[in-house]
């Protein structure tokens, strides 16, 4: 699974950027693909989850960068019990909510989990991840075609004693 | 075999609240066996939940979603009695699909 | 550390020295009663942590830490130990070759008796634990033991933990003097320093439940064995007793003994007899 | 000065030096033995440690490896050890009740 990095990722980033930014010009052709409202697409982001750092799987996700906001609750412990089972949650009041990601900032792939919203869903996600080591965790949602993001850290260190 | 997905799928008044816990071992393909050598990456891709034909959630997981994944959502328009489908497919093509009814 | 152990080994040294003066007539102190045992083993734990319910010092860790006991509230909505729990009943109820089942085996079928074990067994003097019943049972109708620390073994014990669950744990000494041995050896067996890091059962489960080491926090020894079997994150899978007991052997870098061995069904036996009265909390989730 | 720096370096060379003559295979299969059954009363008392069965282990790697310091040092430490299990259990036997909650 080896990173595509240097300047073939960048170009393709721009092509998908290029893609995406059509598509909303295009308006209400009738597409098969729904009109993406630069929602990520109904693929597998494959690309995304092969992104060492939270940013580049951000931009590779949804083609731009998120503010954080208040308006984006994250439930995370303080201490993981464990690392492999870390209750995470979020949720958000902001409205026309499309996307919900989640994302480890020092595992060796940001993106963990990345959920759509479609309408009628209520915007709020828990579930359970792996987290390698003490970190930052990442919740970002897409509201109306815009990211907000909320950041916790959470501590991680192994169990037991002598072993 | 009993199915992998176990599905608690509660509704009241218009909202449904959907918890799901899937058996898979989501193996992140970083982590070495006791010989020694790595354990493949083998971890659930898509999750999807369906009611009358409409993905009411969709999952796209990496390989750091935790051993035996659980996921809890709620969603708007169902009642009691109707069905909830829910399927997953995994990176090495393995898939499972049950449906639940909502309670 | 240092100066704690200085004083251990001095005071070990004084109680020698006493030990050997008043063993020339056997005073009460020497004589077994798990009765004073079992109130003098609660009341330091009910006073040590006052404000902990007594009922929920079955929940180990989550007893003595908010934070974890949200996380560990969380995940019991819908367990990790879901598919060990349905793997039991399923194999519970599922013939032998020779058309019999566990319930044959066990008193009321096999249903809600979990608080019942260990329990001393006059006929053959020795303590009998649910995990050497089960393969007694497994070996009377022609079928294979299962390991004591692996799946099968810990799915059945999950069941029939789950059948009890809320029942207060009822372990009973009879009046022989074989089971107040085998209770003394589980209660000295507790209370030994074994390993390169020097520490007994006790060294932390009574001296410092509540603290942590790394990052787990320590259970209190009052119910450590209620919630059994238990689903640990750390194993991403079901342990039963006999595995935790190897497992904590070994991370003080003390070989561990066979299951199932003496030591281990009497200190079982000891544990389960001081925690009579707190409810069976198994199957449990742990870190 | 050049003269007592070459000295003190001539000194250190001859501390160096192992002994007489290098360790033989002889020593080590004694410091061995020694250390085995220090571990065997161990087990005996049901109270071995799993340090002295990795440095045992060790001992007897380096040994079949050629490099008799080594094992010679692996094996000792591997009695030590195993001489520390068996105080242990024995202090024991009357220690632990000082820790006994009553």
């Amino acid at each position: 699974m080896t990173t595509i990095t240097g300047p073939l990722a960048t170009r393709r980033l721009i092509l998908q950027g290029a893609a995406s930014v059509a598509l909303i010009g295009l308006g209400n052709l009738p597409f098969a693909a729904q009109p993406a409202r630069a929602a990520a697409n109904d693929k597998y982001p494959e690309e995304a989850f092969k992104q060492k750092s939270e940013a580049d799987a951000i931009k590779a996700l949804y083609g731009k960068t998120a503010e954080p906001s208040d308006k984006v609750k994250l439930d995370a412990p303080e201490i993981a019990e464990n690392g492999g089972v870390v209750p995470i949650a979020v949720t958000t009041t902001l409205d026309k909510v499309t996307s919900i990601s989640f994302f480890v900032a020092e595992n060796p792939n940001a993106l963990a989990a990345s959920y759509k919203i479609p309408d009628g869903t209520v915007p709020s996600v828990s579930n359970r991840l792996k987290m390698a080591k003490t970190t930052n965790v990442v919740a970002i949602v897409e509201a109306d075609g815009k990211l907000y993001s909320a950041t916790k850290e959470v501590k991680v260190t192994v169990g037991g004693c002598g072993g | 075999m009993a199915s992998t997905i176990r599905v608690r799928a509660t509704s009241n008044g218009d909202i449904t609240e959907v918890q799901a816990l899937i058996q898979h071992p989501m193996d992140s393909g970083f982590v070495k066996d006791s010989k020694g050598e790595l354990i493949p990456a083998h971890f659930i891709q898509e999750l999807k939940f369906e009611y009358n034909g409409k993905d009411v959630f969709v999952a796209d997981w990496g390989p750091a979603v935790s051993k035996d994944p659980y996921v809890k959502f709620s969603f708007k328009g169902a009642k009691k009695g109707d069905d909830l489908k829910i399927s997953w497919v995994d990176n090495k093509g393995a898939s499972d699909t049950t449906t639940a009814k909502i309670s | 550390m240092k100066a704690r152990s200085a004083i251990l080994f001095g005071s070990a040294l004084a109680a020698l020295v006493v030990g050997a003066l008043a063993s020339t007539h056997v005073t009460a102190a020497d004589k077994v009663d798990p009765a004073a045992d079992i109130k003098a083993f609660q009341n330091f734990f009910f006073q040590k942590f006052p404000n902990v319910k007594h009922e929920d010092f079955a929940n180990g860790p989550y007893s003595m830490n908010e934070d974890m006991k949200r996380q560990w509230q969380e995940k019991e909505e819908f367990p990790p130990y879901e598919f060990a729990l349905d793997a039991g009943k399923e194999m519970f109820a599922t013939p032998f070759k020779n058309g019999k089942t566990y319930a044959d085996c066990f008193p009321d079928g096999g249903i809600g008796i979990r608080q019942n074990y260990p329990y001393f067994d006059e006929k053959e003097g020795k303590v009998v634990t649910l995990e050497l019943a089960l393969n007694r049972c497994r070996e009377a109708n022609g079928e294979a033991p299962y390991s004591y620390v692996k799946d099968e073994m810990a799915s059945l014990t999950a069941y029939m933990a789950y059948t009890s669950r809320g029942k207060l744990m009822d372990i009973k000494i009879p009046d022989d003097p074989r089971a107040l041995a085998a209770f003394e050896n589980g209660k000295r067996y507790f209370y030994t320093r074994r390993g390169q890091m020097n520490f007994s059962c006790a060294s932390c489960h009574v001296q410092s439940p509540g603290e942590r080491i790394r990052a787990e926090v320590l259970a209190p020894a009052l119910g450590i064995l209620n919630a059994m079997p238990i689903y640990r994150s750390e194993w991403s899978s079901m342990g039963t007793t006999s595995r935790r007991f190897v497992t904590c052997n070994s991370q003080t870098r003390a070989v561990p003994l066979e299951p199932q061995s003496d030591e281990y069904r009497d200190v079982e036996y000891f544990l389960s007899y001081v925690a009579n009265g707190l409810p069976i909390s198994g199957p449990g989730a742990r870190p | 000065m050049k003269r007592s720096l070459s000295l003190a370096l001539l000194l250190a060379v001859i501390f160096a030096l192992p002994p007489a003559r290098a360790a033989t295979e002889a020593d080590y299969k004694a410091a061995y033995a020694a250390a085995e059954a220090a571990s065997k009363e161990a087990t005996g008392l049901r109270n071995q440690w799993t340090t002295t069965v990795a440095t045992l282990a060790a001992a007897k790697k380096a040994a079949d490896g050629g490099d008799f310091d080594r094992a010679i040092a692996a094996a000792k430490e591997a009695e030590a050890l195993a001489k520390a299990s068996i105080f242990q259990a024995t202090s024991e036997k009357e220690a632990w009740k000082t820790m006994e909650i009553r």
